[in-house]
Order: structure tokens, then sequence, then C-alpha cells
């Protein structure tokens, strides 16, 4: 698929998105699709799963704290149901193909140049988290990534995991 | 000196308004550039000290980039 | 389990168990005095090797690799190992960038690694890498659904983690020194009795073949994690003076171009040293680089 | 092949959390910690002015991550001096003879040459340690402890900074306070401001107290006060704007103690047998600085251009504009042409020579040439080079070239260049790296 098809898409999700988010939905996993290494991914579609939405770009310095942590969170809950998705906002996906060389990822990595995800969840700084139950209501928000609530944001997502 | 100031302040607020003819805040998703070492403020620590002391040893002014700094009895 | 299917051999200080599994002849070393003691490691360290080769070996039809495939498309529910597996062979997918494939073993229908000279079509090689692909795969803990007419293939991590596995029952039952080799994939449980390490042997796989010998055999002493090795000098095509390695680009389903012939890495665990050697050889031609940063004992063989 | 560009570490990290995974094992324990970057930084120059000081300063700055947005950063300068530097007498048609600090050798000026003091050499050497820490979500606080020493001169001083974000991280306010407590130990004792020059030099600092204001009090101590407030303002994705205000405040011995004047008649000849006195400043000096800073990113190239206005209660004001310009050659290579213009006027008490007739009403008096009506103009040249993936170094190049008028030419003084240009150079390696 090309680049240019890819970004119709992306707007024309968007602003379906956009409409959908007006009317009335208690849904805050977004119709938006996103790129990924694996194909396109449908945030909504991951209603049912705890999932743990990260967006992060190449040159912020937290984000390289937050990586290994991530990789570890995905070993051990990914099996219970934890989706990490790990939103990337670089302006140039080259930038972010060269930090994930750095700091490799197991989780899923998305590729959104245009911000459209980081505007539905307002993003605040970076590297920014949400942390979705399985209704698809954010649970969590944090932004930056600190060592020291590294314990926080674990237990939260037990917990978050182990309510149906 | 008192006439001195209101002129500078004249400056400063012109490139503030200059620059603000095409502000719209920026997405903190959008600080890609701005979080380049090449565009701090002070992009190199230890330049910035070097100059400081020469232009401190050498001329009557000092100050305006930042607060602190070290004394020396060069002036 | 009959006393035919092992043997139990005492060589100077330690015990030596050794049967057959997985197409490799294994053995376990273990640096404890009882010959009962040896026995019982021996045969929980053959009963692990049959176990997981039985469940995992795609030539089987009563496993659940057979069942994935037979599914056709639907999804299939598998127990936690399996999972475990699963999750693990997509992780290294995403770190190779996908060059690590549990789904590539499809082109085995088009590549005979037989040392011939028959390399398959262009047209050919191009039919069937529709069918590779571990994005296309739907995994969802604990359901896998496989698109028809793809298969997967645990033969590239299936022999490492049988080592690692085997040495962490065996664990559970002596303090003692064990090491567990399968056919040349080993780790040990630690330094044995008065400190020393296992001597190991690399062999260099040239010798059997085109090459004259080279250095044979270099030996090291091992005291800690395991030794995996990638690479097999008789799993080849050579045409035109050009060698085809049996190391496939999934993406391109063509050899990697200047992988070595084999390497061999040491880590912490078995399963980590096989999936190192594998990427040295997906490095082709940067092999020796890439092993180089990774600060560990290392054999790389042209 | 992608695969080649991945940091090996990395990947075995990685990979060590998934074997354990796969393998049941305990993982290994969180490693945000082994991503904590020291940063260092650092610089050696070599300063040269034409036939007078040069200077060799070497600079080590470290700044370590001790984790969640914690960091301390140390800097260390050292700063050996040597050559010789104007005493603040003017040049004369016959050659004129110097006393040293007690004890110390006197020195000749040959006729028509500025007076440069030859036993000028001294080291300095400066620690500087800043703690930084969030207060907050959105601020951060910096403490800072700097002490530097050299001879004659001790430095202590303590700083705090405030800085708050708002506005998505778009603006930030900066609030700053600096104290510096000094003391002046001069070689030879403190010379009494405006008193004669004895010509042999008297031990202890008990020169005889002379003409001036006659003050006996030596206040051999120094305080500086610094109070900042600024506000860094993000234009858009490639501006950003800097306005700061800086007030200060010095008092206790602002005099420099090594500085005299020429006493002259009127046609502008020294007075015998006593031509020289001592330089005496007020040991007050109140100082505003207005600065602005601009940053913009081009689509690689950075300019960065800041001006300043500074003005004192000793009647110096002065303008400062500032201009680099990086320009990126590639992606490892940059060169960066930096010019810079200053201009200051003379201070209230600057006399490039001081009239006998004037002597007596006189409360301060300076001939120190960096008082004067002057101006500065400096042009370097930087280029840079990125060294594998997180180091780099550097070489830079600038010469300074200072303008300076005197206050008054009197008389036979016109034959005379009483103040002529000072050139200097200076050559800086930098290397930085990240580890």
């Amino acid at each position: 698929m090309t680049y240019r098809t890819w970004l119709y898409r992306l707007i024309f999700v968007a602003c379906l998105g956009g409409l959908l988010s007006t009317s009335a939905s208690a849904d805050d996993l977004p119709k938006l699709s996103l790129q990924t290494p694996q194909g396109g991914l449908r945030l909504n579609e991951l209603r049912g799963q705890v999932v743990y939405v990260d967006f992060w770009a190449s040159w912020c310095v937290p984000c390289r704290k937050s990586f290994p942590w991530m990789n570890q969170i995905h070993n051990r809950y990914n099996k219970d149901g934890l989706k990490i998705v790990a939103i990337n906002l670089d302006k140039d996906t080259n930038l972010a193909r060269k930090f994930l060389a750095d700091y490799p990822a197991n989780f899923t990595v998305a590729f959104d140049p245009d911000g459209l995800s980081a505007q539905h969840f307002k993003v605040q700084g970076m590297p920014s988290s949400y942390l979705i139950d399985r209704q698809g209501k954010i649970h969590a928000r944090h932004i930056g990534f600190k060592e020291a609530d590294d314990s926080v944001y674990e237990t939260e997502i037990k917990q978050l995991l182990a309510t149906p | 000196m008192s006439s001195r100031v209101p002129r500078v302040l004249g400056i400063s607020i012109l490139l503030g308004t200059l620059s603000a003819c095409s502000f719209q805040p920026v997405q903190p998703w959008e600080h890609d550039l701005l979080a380049q070492k090449k565009m701090q403020l002070q992009p190199s620590a230890v330049d910035a000290a070097l100059d400081e002391h020469t232009y401190f040893s050498k001329e009557a002014s000092r100050g305006g980039a930042g607060a602190g700094g070290g004394g020396c009895g060069c002036n | 389990m009959g006393d035919a299917d092992y043997t139990l051999e005492f060589r100077a200080d330690h015990w030596v168990g050794r049967f057959q599994a997985m197409a490799s002849p294994c053995e376990v070393l273990m640096d404890v005095e009882q010959e009962a003691q040896a026995r019982e490691l021996t045969q929980i360290a053959h009963a692990e090797a049959l176990r997981i080769e039985h469940k995992f070996s795609r030539y089987r039809q009563d496993n659940i690799v057979h069942r994935i495939h037979r599914a056709q498309g639907e999804a299939v529910e598998v127990d936690p190992e399996t999972a475990a597996l699963l999750d693990f062979a997509g992780q290294c997918y995403t770190l190779s960038e996908g060059l690590f494939d549990i789904t590539s073993g499809v082109l085995r229908q088009v590549w005979r690694f037989d040392g011939s000279d028959r390399l398959p079509t262009t047209a050919a090689v191009k039919k069937i890498l529709p069918r590779i692909g571990w994005e296309k795969i739907r995994w969802q803990r604990p359901r896998l659904c496989l698109p028809a007419g793809m298969e997967i293939d645990f033969g590239g991590i299936g022999k490492e983690y049988a080592v690692d596995k085997t040495l962490q029952l065996l664990r559970a039952r002596t303090t003692a020194s064990v090491l567990v080799n399968f056919g040349g994939d080993l780790v040990t449980s630690g330094p044995r009795r008065h400190g020393q390490g296992w001597i190991v042997g690399v062999e260099n796989p040239t010798t059997v073949v085109d090459n004259p010998p080279l250095q044979s055999h270099c030996e090291f002493e091992l005291n800690q994690g395991g030794v995996a090795t990638s690479g097999d000098s008789k799993r080849f095509l050579l045409k035109r003076g050009v060698r085809y390695s049996h190391i496939l680009n999934p993406r391109t389903g063509w050899p990697i171009p200047d992988a070595p012939r084999a390497v061999t890495v040491t880590a912490a665990t078995c399963t980590d040293a096989g999936i190192l050697a594998t990427l040295a050889m997906l490095h082709g031609k940067q092999a020796e680089q890439f092993l180089q940063t990774q600060h560990t004992p290392y054999w790389c063989i042209r | 092949m992608q695969l080649t560009k991945k940091n090996p570490l990395a990947i075995r990290q990685a990979l060590a959390f998934s074997t354990a995974a796969l393998l049941g094992h305990a993982s290994p324990p969180a490693h945000a910690a082994d991503n904590r970057d020291w940063e260092v930084d650092s610089a050696i120059m070599f300063y040269q002015e034409t036939g007078r000081v040069s200077a060799t300063e070497p600079i080590l700055r470290l700044r370590m991550d001790r984790g969640d947005d914690h960091f301390l950063t140390l800097k260390f300068v050292a700063d050996t001096l040597t050559g010789a530097s104007p005493n603040g007498a003017i040049p004369t048609s016959s050659a004129q003879t110097f006393s040293g600090p007690s004890g110390t050798a006197g020195y000749t000026t040959p006729a028509n040459s500025v007076p440069l003091d030859p036993t000028f050499h001294d080291a300095r050497y400066a620690f500087n340690a800043e703690w930084e820490q969030p207060a907050g979500s959105a601020s951060k606080s910096i403490y800072g402890v700097n002490f530097s020493t050299e001879t004659d001169y001790q430095s202590i001083g303590l700083s705090a900074t405030y800085n708050f974000d708002f506005n998505q991280h778009d603006t930030t306010l900066t609030t700053g306070i600096a104290a510096n407590a000094d003391s002046v130990q001069p070689i030879g004792g403190t010379p009494l401001g405006l008193s004669t020059v004895v010509a042999t030099p008297a031990g202890g600092g008990k020169n005889e107290g002379e003409g001036g204001g006659g003050e006996a009090k030596f206040n051999i101590n120094k305080h500086v006060y610094d109070l900042l407030l600024g506000i860094t303002q993000v234009m858009s994705r490639q501006d950003l704007v800097q306005f700061n205000i800086n007030a200060g405040k010095e008092s206790g011995y602002l005099t420099d103690p090594y500085k005299i004047l020429s006493v002259v008649d009127t046609n502008g000849a020294l007075i015998f047998p006593d031509p020289y006195v001592h330089e005496k400043r007020p040991d007050n000096r109140g100082r505003m600085a207005f600065y602005s800073q601009w940053s913009h990113q081009f689509t690689s190239d950075v300019l960065r251009l800041a001006v300043r206005h500074y003005s004192d209660t000793w009647g110096i004001s002065s303008n400062t504009l500032d201009a680099h310009y990086r320009l990126e050659l590639g992606q490892r290579q940059y060169l960066e042409p930096h010019y810079r213009y200053y201009k200051q006027t003379a201070a209230d008490f600057y006399h490039t020579s001081l009239r006998s007739s004037d002597l007596a009403g006189l409360n301060y008096a300076s001939a120190d040439y960096r008082l004067a009506d002057m101006s500065s103009k400096t042009l370097g040249l930087k280029y840079g080079l990125l060294v594998g993936k997180r180091s780099e170094v550097a070489i830079r190049v600038e010469t300074i070239t200072q303008h300076a008028r005197p206050s008054e030419v009197i008389g036979v003084q016109n034959q005379q260049i009483l103040l002529p240009d000072i050139k200097a150079s200076i050559i800086q390696l930098n290397y930085s790296t990240v580890f």
C-alpha cells in the first residue's frame, strides 16, 4: 500500500472517528486506523482487552526509559490479555525506525506521523500513556515516564487485568 | 539609561510580535525540532561558560542570559 | 522406557547419559557420584526431549502443530506452553524486523539444500511468498488463527528451548552441575564441584565437505549459560561457484547473501544463544561485526 | 539491511526478557536505570592577546541523569593566565618606571608604549555544582553552588532557579536568584584609593593616605546579588524566543587593586615626582540587563540571535548583538559562523588620565580601559563533527577586536595612541560524548 493511500485512509478514518465520538459513544477507543509494521491496526478492535496506549517520539528522552519497561510489562501480562500499543508521533517515521533499532520493542508499535490519534487523546506531554479497560474506557493517564512510579503503573495494569 | 530601556523593550516586543504573526499553539508531539540540542537556548554549555568568562574579563557588562555563575577577580 | 533407549557411562569424574532425540545425538553430563542419581537425571532428560519433540515436530500427526495446520484457517485454542513459544516467536519476529519468521518453513517446498545446483525458479519462489509472514497470523492468546496454506515451524527455536527446559527439570532434582547437550546446542547449570567448567568442543563443519581440513576442533571451558550453533555445512546449494546458504530471507524467499557457514554463540541460556546465532547468520556479510558488539564469545566460520 | 542498525546490547536485553518469559524465569529487573545518560562536555581554550596576556582554559562539564528528571551537573574550570596587562597609566614620550606590588620587581615601559604590567600571572580554579529536580508536574528547580579560587581572590556562591511550564509546555517562566560572596587579598596589601603610588613599595598595605576621599576603611569583601525573571515561548515548531530581565547589585570592594591612573598637568604631561595614583571605584553598583534571544530552525540550519541591553549606576550602558548560524553540512558535520558586536559607554568616573587640578575634587577614578567608551567585535567560526552515535568533536576559532576611546586627550597626549586596539585570538577544541 502506498503512503498516499495510507494518508487518505487516515484522514477519512479520522473524520469518521470524529463524527462517532460526538455521537454519545462512551467509548474512548477511537476507530482510527494506525499503520504498524504488521499491517493496519484499529484501536477500537482492541475492545475486550486491557490496552496500554503509549504516545512516544524518537526525540523524547524519557521515552527511551519507558521502552525496556514496556518490553517487560508486555512479557509479563501479554498472556493475561494486555495489549501495548506504542504510537509514534514523529513526523519523519524513519527517525522512529532508528530509535527502534536502539530500543527494540517486542510489543506493537504504530506510526501516526500526523498526530491524529494524539489529538483524539488530547496528549499533553511526551511521553503520555493511557490505560484503557476492557470496556474501552480510559482508566488512567500518565504524562511523562517516571522510574519511581514503575510499580504504580504495573499495579494499575494488574488490577485492570483482574477486572473482567 | 532611562531613555535606553524602553527602546530595547520595544525591540524585544517587536521581535515577539513578528513571530506571533504565525503563532498557533505547538502541540506537545510537535516539539521534535525544538528538542534538538542545536535548538536549545544554550546549545553548548561549555562554549557559553568560556564566552561568559572571556567577555566578563574584557568588558564592563555582565548578565542577562541566566542567573548564577562564579565570580572572579578579573574585573 | 527401557534401558535400551539411553546409555549411561562413568567417565573419570562424572556420569554421561546418552540418547537419541530430535534427530540428533543427545547427552547429559552430570557432576554426581551415584549411578542411581545419574540414571534418574538421564531418564528425566530423555523424557523431556521426547516430549518436546513429539509436541512440536511438524512430522507427526498427533500434536498441536498438526492440529494448527489442519485447521485450514479456523481458530485453534493452544495450551500455555505452545502459547509461550508463539509469543516468543512473535517477539523474535519483531526484534528481527521480520527476518526471523516461524512461518518461513514452507520455503522448503522449493528449496532443497542437498549440496546440488538445483536452484528453484524465481517464479516458484514468488509463488510461495504469499504463504509466509507472521503478520498474517492472528494470534490472540489462547487462540491462533493460521491462514490456510501457511505453516508454522518451531525448528528454529525448539531444540534450544528443549535444552533449557530440560535443564530446568534437572535443576529441580539436583544442585550438582549438569550439562545438557542436544546435538551441539547446550547449556550448563553452573561450575562443577571443583570450580572448573565443562570442556566444550566446537566442531568446524567445513572440514566435513569441500574444504581441506582446517582446525577441526577447538575447545573451551563453559562455566555458565548456553551455547548454540546456527548453520550446517551439509545444507547448501552450489551453482556457478556461488554458494547458496540454507539461511533464507522470509521476505524475499532467497538465501541471505554472504552468510557464514556456521555461527556458534554463548549466552545466558541456550535459547538466547540460538537466537543470537541465527540473527548473526541473518546479518550475512556483517555477521562478525554484529557478533563482535555482543561482548560474548563466538565462533564464526565461513 | 535494517537489522544491522540495531543496537546489539539492546537486542540482548530485549531477548533476555523474551527468553525469561518463555522459560518462566523471573524477569530481569526493570532496566530503566541502564538508560541513564552521563553527558560529558569538555573543551580547552587558548586565548592570546597580541603582545599581552595569554590564557589556557580547560573546562569539563559532567551532567548525570539521576533518574526521573533529576540531574546533577558538575563543572570544573582551570584558567592559567600569563603575560602582561595594562596597568592604567598612559603612554608618554619618555620611558616610565613602575614598582611592582610589594616585594616584586618593578618594570620599565619604553617611551611611546602602553605601560603593561609584566608581573601579571595567575591561575584560577572554579568548581560549580547544580542539582536539578522536578517541582510538581510542570516545573523544576535548579540549585547551584560555586567556588572559585585564585592567588588573591576567592569566591563562593549559591543560586536557585525555578522554571514553570504551562501552555502545554509551550511557555516557560523562569525566576532565579544568585548570591556570591567574594574576598580579595591584594598582593602587597590593599592600596588606598586615589592615593599616590609610592615609588618604593611599602609592605602590608600601609600606603600613605593622600588625596581623594581619604577613606581609611578597607573593605576587601565583595557581595554580588542577581535576580532573574524570564519567559521562554515556543512560537512555532521552528521558533523559540526568550526574554529575560536581570537585575544585579554589587557591593564592597569593587576596585582593581593593581590599576593606577596617570596624573598630568594642563599640557597633558606627567606630574613629577608623584605621577600615578591608585584607582578607586564606588563600593556599590546596581545593574540591569534586558536580554532577548530568538532561535529559528530552517530546513535544518539554525539561526540564533541574541540582543542585550545593559545599564548600571556607574553610568555604563551597553548593547550587544550576538548571532550564530549553524550550517549543517550533511548529517554529521556543521559549520557555525559567529558574529558579536558590543558597544558600551564609559563609566562616569573613567578618566584616561587625571589632571592634578581635578584630583582633589574626585571621589572615584579609574583608567581601566574596560570602563572606557569602547566597542568590541567578534568574528568566529566553529566546525563540528559528529563521531559515532553520541560524540562530537569541534574546533572553534575566533578573533576579538576591542576599540576604546579616551575620555579626553590633553595637550601633548595627542602625540600618543593612548588606547591602541586590542586584538585577541581564540582557538578552542571541544569534545563531548554521552555514555
